[in-house]
């Protein structure tokens, strides 16, 4: 069993690694925005399976709780004041 | 009660910090004043009973019961009764000096907030100095450096908020580089205590050849200069002294960075141990000389070009804080009690000094130096103050300021650093010179300046307590046996 | 009656949660659980009398099994997609589904997104702008099904 | 005033001795601010500080005669570094010449700045107190830190004096006034202070030198002598001499102090100090610092007279003067004979009271007819008799002429010169000072006696008030009185010189 | 696994650093932080990377993003609120003065940063040299007899708690968490102290 | 290996693979919008599928209660995060990609 | 800050806040046999607050975490811990020696006073936490009209 968790850690984790060329490349922020939430759900299951590879997964399973919480909260603020910016009128992206 | 005295000199005024927001007004400031009286009583009596003890032994308090290493634990020593007592003793009469000044800078909703943060900043640096635990140590250290920043941010003019900001990117950075050490010191040693750390060096000395512990020490010793302002990493000092409302000036500059550097010696001395000085890494304490002397010659020569008064200060503090790193640099007993002497001097005169600003300000709104015009004969006894303060910044003899350049020479040539001399001559020179100007303007520049009368007495008499000092330290050798018993202590 | 519910169901979940049952951690939950609910159970059962919010939650469970298979459905569409396997032919959609409560409207939106080949982008008054990754995943969108297994959920009240 | 004067519950007031003429001043002092708003009672309060002062000080030497040991423990700052007192032969001379000359000079003070309604007199008379307290302190420190620190209170409380005009010129006077003494005592006599101390590991004086039993390099030796040579500024030997003339923007009670009394003396005093008691004779011609003293003295006597006799302006003429008079105080000590030590501490107080008297006629000539320039001096002496004898009394006392007391000091200088083995360069230098110093003072003489007054300034020329015309009959008395009556002071000289060579003279 | 992690914090921390759009670097920040916190937790150490999973992602992004909003208002003109900006601006125009005067300074602060930086990771770099490794058994802060042992085998039995973590924070070192507490109730009355401050006060009316 | 474990195994595998794929979808896909189908969607599912394994694997009470309401938390917040997302492109004005790069003109009726 | 426009992101807001809220409480009672404790539980609950406002609107959030409640909450948490260090000074015992407040010997009795005390000073990190996370929010997210309301309001009071 902890076989089949690790690989689908690493699995998931080359998913993140995927991800990160979103984070990267973007072209737009709320590009970013998407692969940065979708890398935080990722990060909600990874702890989960990390604890069960610990043997502690009641432990790491509040932990994943509090994140699914949190990741949200990130989410929204981020969302908020991008809307703001937009109500604003100002540009969206301050990048060239 | 006696033995639970080292505690509540840190509680008390955490106490009522915690209060002061909610009581009113008038209550607050009362509540500021007598908590720190207290302390102040409270430390005369530790040092009373710390310097009463026999060689080598201290004032332990387990906190929580818990000893040492197992817990916190305060160690009250001469050395720390000493900055103990300076410390507690300066905010008790910076208590008492800002009600008025206060007024006049902060916004009256905001004065009972910027009570709390005061007393939270003077129990923060009592803490620093009290600990005996390295990690214990970044905690208070923490409270002092968040509330530093927000009283220097509180000044009146917008330049405040940059003060502010700039000496919270830098002291942030000091205070990572000093978590950095802490980390690498537990890792090696295994312990946060102090004492077990030096217990741990002296089991396995073979330690002092580790990285880790070599990079611990590192670490120490940058993010410590950092947050003492010792140049060439003073860059946020002037700013901050300058444009903070007089109250923080006048504190912070008696007491902020010497906290620091007694954590310096506190680390270099009672954790990592003489030997490591000497023959762990010695390029440190030759950088640590260099570093200091540089300081002691650049400070003044920065400050003579100055024409704010309390940037002036400022940068005259810059050379100040050279002389109390020194003796570490030099390590020998005459150059310790020459820089812990300095502890008290120097804040005997320099925030006397910035009492002198702050009465400008209260007076004229303004701290240029030029507004020191006609100070002797509107305001004589403020002026006598700043003469008193500039001479024992001198060094002239007889003033407190020259004791201390006595036992740093003789720590000097005692280690064989001649060329540590001519640099203290030399800051003394420059520092004559722009102590000469403030002096040619207060008592012998013919127009007057904006100040019209002395300031109020509830200020006037906490500063001349401080320019008393200047003098009786100066003759009466007061702190003397305890700083070189400390010195000796150390070594 | 509403701080009941609430705290009835608050204390199921700390039960659930907590899984100590001895004096102090239960005498802990019961305050917490007090006081969670004195603080916010007007987050939860404001707005509309407590048989509704009942019989809303408990059809809403029932909701969940077949929108669970409506959720597997998207992903096997989804991965079909992403690997180039069907094509990507996105169009933006916009419907009225006729709902009238908050509750129906965020059911529905929610239920969109997780459904296969739509996303919900505005709901803006009683009106929906969806966007659908292909034509026929919008087709049955405003008659289709989940509207109206929705509009019972909703109509419940 | 013999035994211990209860005090305080015990406190022994006779018991502080030597610690009693500074700690009078210091009353003294904060009497004048105390009575700031009453010049009447401020000037009264000056006069006797002033007179106390002398009295204590001969009380002290009256003790010091009946061989007792008079010292005064004092605070210890710190171990080694000590504030103590102690009567001795070499700070009595000191201290009866300036405490004496002090009573007039501020007799002097009185009318002059009663007659110019100066301002900020209270700040006037208070440093003068503080001045002379220093003064006290100085003669009678047991220490060289003592001597160092009253040396250092000295520069900084006689500067408000040199600028006390305020107008540009004095304000750039006094500017180079406390570069040059601050600049010299930090820069030169404090690292001297700590290599002393450093060498020795005491800094207490001895009668035989402090240093007189340290091993130490003739080399490190010599620099530390040099150090404290030089260190003392005030001594104003040449190159270091700038803030002399530099001074002599300062109303003439202060450059009479500072050139006759207190500044100066202090200079030369501490020298001595040094020679005596720091190095002693015999380490000082081990490491031939006596020739160094010497050749230095030497140099300074005569190119200090050559550039008097350039100066038109009077006080100048005489601050080069001074320069030049002091050197023969460092000559004497230098010399290492008993009789040239004696002939240079006679100096001290000779040339003070001559120096004194002359600065007290420029200024008295200053008072009656605003005249600064020699110059200008045609035909004065002949509307201002008292004042001008007095200044002819001065300068003859300068060139060294019976009746006047600065024969009796030169006549010691030419023995010492004579028993020293280079004494014949020496006593040419002697000669030619005496020819340089009679053509620039006679000429002065011989225009305000010989020359008439330039037509039409006749009604505003009379005698100076009275009170400065007093104190300076008086020190032209005094000068020709010290030529008679020299005894008490040539004992301690003499007790001085013993102490260092034995009994030759 | 950890190597994957830390390949990916690497890349997020860049991506932070490159992006010039406060807003999209503190999100992507954010996604460090609940990787970081992924690493914690994959070290055992499971209050940390709550902690970091609490703060750093949730509440420290929230109140970044609150902060660079503030800032980013200066684009907006009249009727801005004055927070901050006099530092940011500051700091912007000395930029702008280095890149437009042609004689900058020695060391930009650019430049500067990257010394620092460099010399931090040179001295981690050194230091690790000599490190224990992670987990081991022999290293000082493990050993039989450390401080860490002393814990592990005391504290159920001196507190009564099982997670050795919350006797160690709130009993053993809790005056420590004490300190820390005071530091959160600092920040907040510092913050309040200097933003409902924020408008120019000169002082009372009455004449100095 | 129990049935369960072997069940679990292929819940975790295939939730796992879900995962990467939609990584894969926010990575390829060509606008905004459909990028945001592949993050809705494929990692819903995918994460609960891996939980539901992980419930496989069996505990105590509160273990399964956290799984579920780990799984009931993704489900509530997932879509409406985003939602969020699609919205604040909308509003912003992120024009829809469609195929064949047409204008897409308004939004149209379903079907027409 | 007005609220969002989604009605969505509105109502999940609101509705998920009592959820968040008992988590924290959770968090924070099973500190001592779990991660977690006074430090994160006040920071969770406070994101409820957060939440409401980025969601709901500033205005929205701050009355549901009114500054008059916040503000004495602040400091009462660290007097809440620095009260139970100076009951056990009192009680005999060195400043939070927990066990001192037992009033016995007893190890037994020593220990549980050793759990209360841990609780105690979680809830007090709790308060000032999550009073502290919820005021830094509030007056950091603060829109430019509120701002510059409070702004007036300052400088007229300064006037007054």
């Amino acid at each position: 069993m902890p076989v089949a968790l690790a690989a689908a850690v690493v699995v998931i984790l080359l998913g993140v690694l995927v991800l990160l060329r979103r984070v990267i490349v973007g072209p737009r922020l709320l590009d970013r925005v998407v692969a940065v939430n979708v890398i935080g759900t990722k990060t909600i299951i990874l702890l989960a399976l990390v604890g069960y590879l610990a043997g502690r997964p009641g432990f790491f399973l509040d932990i994943a709780l509090s994140y699914a919480l949190i990741n949200f909260v990130g989410t929204i603020a981020v969302l908020r004041y991008y809307e703001g910016r937009v109500r604003r009128g100002e540009p969206v992206e301050e990048e060239a | 009660m006696d033995a639970q005295l080292p505690a509540l000199v840190i509680v008390v005024p955490l106490l009522a910090a915690l209060l002061v927001p909610l009581a009113g007004r008038r209550a607050a400031w009362g509540l500021v004043a007598l908590a720190l009286l207290l302390a102040f009583a409270g430390c005369v009596r530790l040092l009373v009973r710390a310097h009463a003890l026999p060689e080598g032994e201290a004032i332990r308090y387990a906190l929580g019961g818990w000893a040492a290493p197992v817990g916190i634990e305060y160690v009250v020593d001469r050395l720390n009764a000493l900055v103990l007592t300076m410390l507690s003793g300066v905010a008790f009469l910076v208590a008492l000096w800002m009600r008025r000044s206060t007024a006049r800078e902060i916004r009256p909703p905001a004065v009972t907030g910027y009570y709390s943060v005061f007393l939270l900043m003077a129990a923060g640096l009592m803490g620093i100095t009290i600990t005996g635990d390295v990690f214990n140590l970044y905690v208070f250290l923490e409270i002092a450096s968040i509330t530093a920043y927000v009283l220097i941010a509180m000044g009146r003019r917008r330049q405040a908020l940059y003060a502010g900001y700039s000496y919270l990117i830098l002291g942030s950075l000091g205070a990572t580089f000093i978590l950095l050490g802490i980390g690498h010191l537990y890792m090696a040693t295994g312990t946060l205590a102090m004492a077990d750390i030096a217990a741990v060096f002296a089991r396995e000395p073979q330690l002092y050849d580790s990285s880790v512990i070599r990079t611990a020490f590192a670490f120490f010793t940058v993010g410590l200069a950092l947050k003492m302002a010792l140049f060439p990493l003073h860059g946020w000092q002037p700013g901050a002294y300058a444009e903070a409302p007089s109250a923080t000036s006048v504190f912070l500059a008696a007491t902020a960075t010497k906290v620091s550097a007694y954590a310096l010696y506190r680390v270099a001395f009672t954790v990592f141990g003489v030997r490591f000085l000497e023959t762990g890494l010695p390029v440190v304490r030759d950088a640590l000389l260099v570093m200091a002397c540089s300081a002691i010659v650049v400070g003044p020569l920065l400050a003579i070009r100055q024409h704010d008064l309390k940037r002036l200060l400022a940068y005259s503090s810059v050379g100040q804080i050279g002389y109390v790193v020194l003796g570490l640099a030099l390590h020998n007993a005459d150059g310790l009690t020459g820089s812990f002497l300095h502890f008290w001097n120097h804040a005997a005169a320099k925030g006397a000094l910035f009492c002198v600003a702050g009465a400008l300000a209260y007076r004229a709104g303004t701290t240029q130096v030029a507004a020191l015009k006609g100070l002797g004969r509107r305001a004589p006894l403020t002026a006598m103050l700043l003469t008193v303060a500039a001479c024992s910044m001198v060094g002239v003899p007889l003033t407190a300021g020259f004791l201390t350049k006595w036992y740093l020479a003789r720590g000097a040539l005692e280690a064989g650093q001649w060329a540590v001399i001519p640099v203290l001559l030399a800051s003394s020179l420059f520092t004559a010179v722009y102590a000469w100007r403030l002096l040619q303007l207060a008592w012998f520049a013919d127009e007057d300046g904006p100040v019209a009368e002395d300031v109020p007495w509830s200020m006037r008499a906490p500063s001349l307590v401080l320019g008393a000092a200047c003098l009786v330290l100066g003759v009466a050798p007061l702190a003397l046996p305890v700083a070189q018993a400390a010195a000796e202590a150390l070594l | 009656m509403g701080f009941v519910v609430t705290w009835l169901l608050l204390a199921g979940l700390w039960l659930g949660l907590s899984g100590f049952f001895d004096l102090i951690h239960l005498l802990f939950g019961a305050v917490s659980v007090t006081f969670v609910t004195a603080l916010s159970h007007r987050y939860l059962t404001a707005g509309g009398p407590l048989g509704r919010g009942l019989r809303r939650l408990f059809g809403l469970l029932a909701y969940s099994p077949w929108l669970l298979w409506q959720v597997a459905l998207a992903n096997y569409d989804v991965l079909l997609r992403v690997l180039g396997i069907r094509r990507v032919d996105p169009q933006v959609v916009r419907f009225r589904p006729g709902l009238a409560s908050e509750f129906g409207k965020v059911t529905l939106a929610n239920s969109i997104t997780l459904t296969p080949g739509t996303v919900t982008v505005e709901v803006a008054g009683g009106e929906f702008i969806v966007h659908a990754i292909a034509p026929e995943a919008a087709a049955d969108l405003a008659e289709g099904a989940m509207v109206r297994r929705v509009r019972r959920l909703e109509g419940s009240a | 005033m013999s035994g211990a004067v209860p005090l305080l519950g015990g406190l022994d007031l006779a018991g502080l001795g030597p610690g009693l003429p500074p700690l009078v001043c210091l009353l003294g002092l904060l009497g004048v601010v105390a009575a700031r708003r009453r010049p009447n009672l401020r000037e009264g309060v000056s006069l006797a500080t002033a007179g106390v002062n002398f009295a204590l000080v001969l009380w002290l030497y009256a003790r010091h005669r009946a061989g007792e040991t008079l010292a005064w423990e004092g605070f210890s700052l710190a171990p080694g570094l000590a504030l103590s007192f102690r009567v001795d032969a070499l700070g009595l001379v000191f201290a009866l010449v300036a405490s004496g000359l002090w009573i007039l000079n501020t007799l002097y003070s009185i009318g002059y700045m009663r007659a110019h309604d100066e301002p900020r007199q209270t700040r006037f008379y208070a440093c003068f107190a503080l001045a002379i307290a220093a003064v006290m302190g100085a003669a009678f420190s047991a220490n060289l830190f003592g001597l160092f620190a009253f040396y250092e209170v000295l520069s900084l409380c006689t500067y408000p004096l040199v600028i006390h005009a305020q107008t540009p010129a004095a304000r750039a006077g006094a500017r180079k006034y406390l570069t040059l003494l601050l600049g010299a005592s930090i820069g030169l006599l404090l690292p001297g202070l700590f290599l002393v101390y450093h060498l020795a590991g005491t800094l207490d004086f001895a009668p035989g030198g402090l240093l007189a039993g340290v091993a130490a390099a003739d080399g490190t030796l010599v620099l530390a002598f040099l150090l404290l040579v030089y260190g003392m500024a005030k001594c104003a030997a040449l190159p270091l001499h700038g803030w002399l003339p530099a001074a002599m923007v300062a109303p003439t009670p202060v450059s009479a102090l500072l050139h006759a009394v207190a500044v100066v003396k202090m200079g030369v005093f501490g020298v001595s100090r040094v020679v005596f008691h720091v190095f002693g004779p015999e380490t000082m011609a081990r490491i031939g610092a006596d020739d160094l003293l010497v050749g230095v003295a030497c140099f300074t006597i005569v190119v200090a007279s050559l550039i008097a006799l350039a100066q038109d302006d009077l006080k100048r003429r005489l601050a080069y003067s001074t320069v030049s008079q002091l050197s023969y105080v460092l000559l004497g000590v230098g010399l290492g004979t008993g009789a040239g030590a004696v002939g240079g501490l006679l100096h001290i107080g000779m040339h003070a009271t001559s120096k004194i008297t002359l600065f007290f006629g420029a200024g008295a000539i200053y008072l009656a007819c605003h005249k600064t320039r020699v110059s200008e001096l045609d035909g004065i002496g002949r509307r201002m008799p008292i004042t001008l004898t007095a200044f002819a009394i001065g300068a003859l006392s300068m060139i060294g002429l019976p009746p006047t007391a600065g024969f009796v000091s030169k006549l010691f200088l030419v023995r010492g010169a004579a028993a020293d083995p280079a004494g014949a360069v020496v006593l040419a230098v002697l000669v030619a000072s005496a020819l340089l110093n009679a053509a620039y003072f006679l000429p002065i003489l011989w225009r305000a006696f010989f020359r008439p007054l330039p037509a039409g300034t006749e009604a505003g020329v009379h005698e100076a008030p009275w009170p400065c015309v007093l104190a300076l009959s008086l020190t032209a008395l005094g000068t020709v009185g010290l030529f008679l009556g020299h005894g008490p002071l040539l004992d301690l000289a003499r007790a001085v010189a013993h102490a260092a060579f034995g009994g030759a003279e | 696994m950890e190597d994957l992690i830390l390949a990916i914090l690497v890349a997020l921390a860049l991506a932070a650093v490159r992006l010039k759009d406060l807003l999209g670097a503190a999100a992507v920040l954010g996604a460090y932080s609940l990787l970081m916190a992924l690493l914690w937790c994959r070290m055992n150490a499971l209050d940390v990377g709550f902690t970091e999973a609490a703060v750093g992602a949730g509440v420290s992004t929230v109140l970044l993003l609150a902060a660079v909003n503030r800032v980013g208002r200066r684009e907006q003109g009249p009727g801005v609120s004055p927070l901050l900006k006099p530092a940011l601006w500051r700091l912007a125009e000395h930029r702008a003065a280095l890149a437009e005067r042609p004689d900058r300074p020695l060391l930009s602060a650019r430049t500067m940063a990257l010394l620092v930086v460099g010399l931090t990771a040179a001295a981690l770099l050194y230091g690790a040299r000599d490190m224990p490794r992670i987990g081991d058994p022999a290293a000082p802060a493990n050993r039989a007899g450390s401080v860490a042992q002393h814990y592990l085998r005391h504290a159920p039995a001196d507190t009564g708690a099982a997670n050795v973590v919350t006797p160690v924070l709130g009993d053993y070192r809790g005056y420590d968490t004490m300190g820390e507490t005071i530091v959160i109730f600092t920040a907040a009355l510092c913050v309040v102290l200097v933003l409902r401050q924020a408008g120019r006060w000169r002082g009372p009316k009455e004449a100095p | 290996m129990s049935v369960l474990e072997i069940v679990a195994a292929a819940a975790i595998g295939l939730g796992s693979l879900l995962m990467l794929a939609t990584a894969f979808g926010v990575a390829v896909f060509p606008d905004f919008y459909t990028r945001l189908h592949a993050a809705g969607k494929g990692d819903t599912l995918g994460q609960a599928l891996v939980l539901a394994g992980l419930l496989c694997l069996g505990g105590d009470l509160t273990l399964v209660v956290k799984l579920v309401l780990i799984v009931f938390f993704i489900f509530i917040f997932n879509p409406t995060a985003t939602h969020a997302l699609a919205r604040a492109g909308w509003v912003s004005g992120i024009v829809p990609w469609v195929r064949g790069g047409q204008d897409p003109g308004a939004p149209r009726e379903p079907g027409a | 800050m007005r609220s969002t426009d989604s009605l969505i992101v509105r109502y999940i807001a609101r509705r998920s806040v009592p959820f968040i809220q008992l988590y924290a409480l959770y968090v924070l009672g099973h500190g001592e046999d779990g991660p977690g404790g006074g430090f994160q539980g006040g920071v969770i609950f406070a994101s409820s607050f957060v939440l409401l406002g980025l969601a709901n609107g500033w205005g929205y959030g701050r009355r549901a975490a009114p500054a008059r409640l916040l503000d004495p909450l602040l400091p009462l948490g660290c007097l809440i811990y620095l009260g139970i260090g100076l009951a056990a000074l009192l009680a005999g015992g060195a400043f939070l020696e927990y066990g001192a407040l037992a009033g016995s010997d007893d190890p037994e009795v020593r220990r549980h006073w050793h759990h209360y005390g841990l609780i105690g000073i979680e809830v007090g990190v709790m308060v000032t936490v999550s009073a502290a996370m919820a005021t830094l929010f509030f007056e950091m997210a603060r829109p430019a009209r509120v701002q510059a309301r409070v702004d007036r309001v300052g400088e007229e009071a300064d006037r007054a």
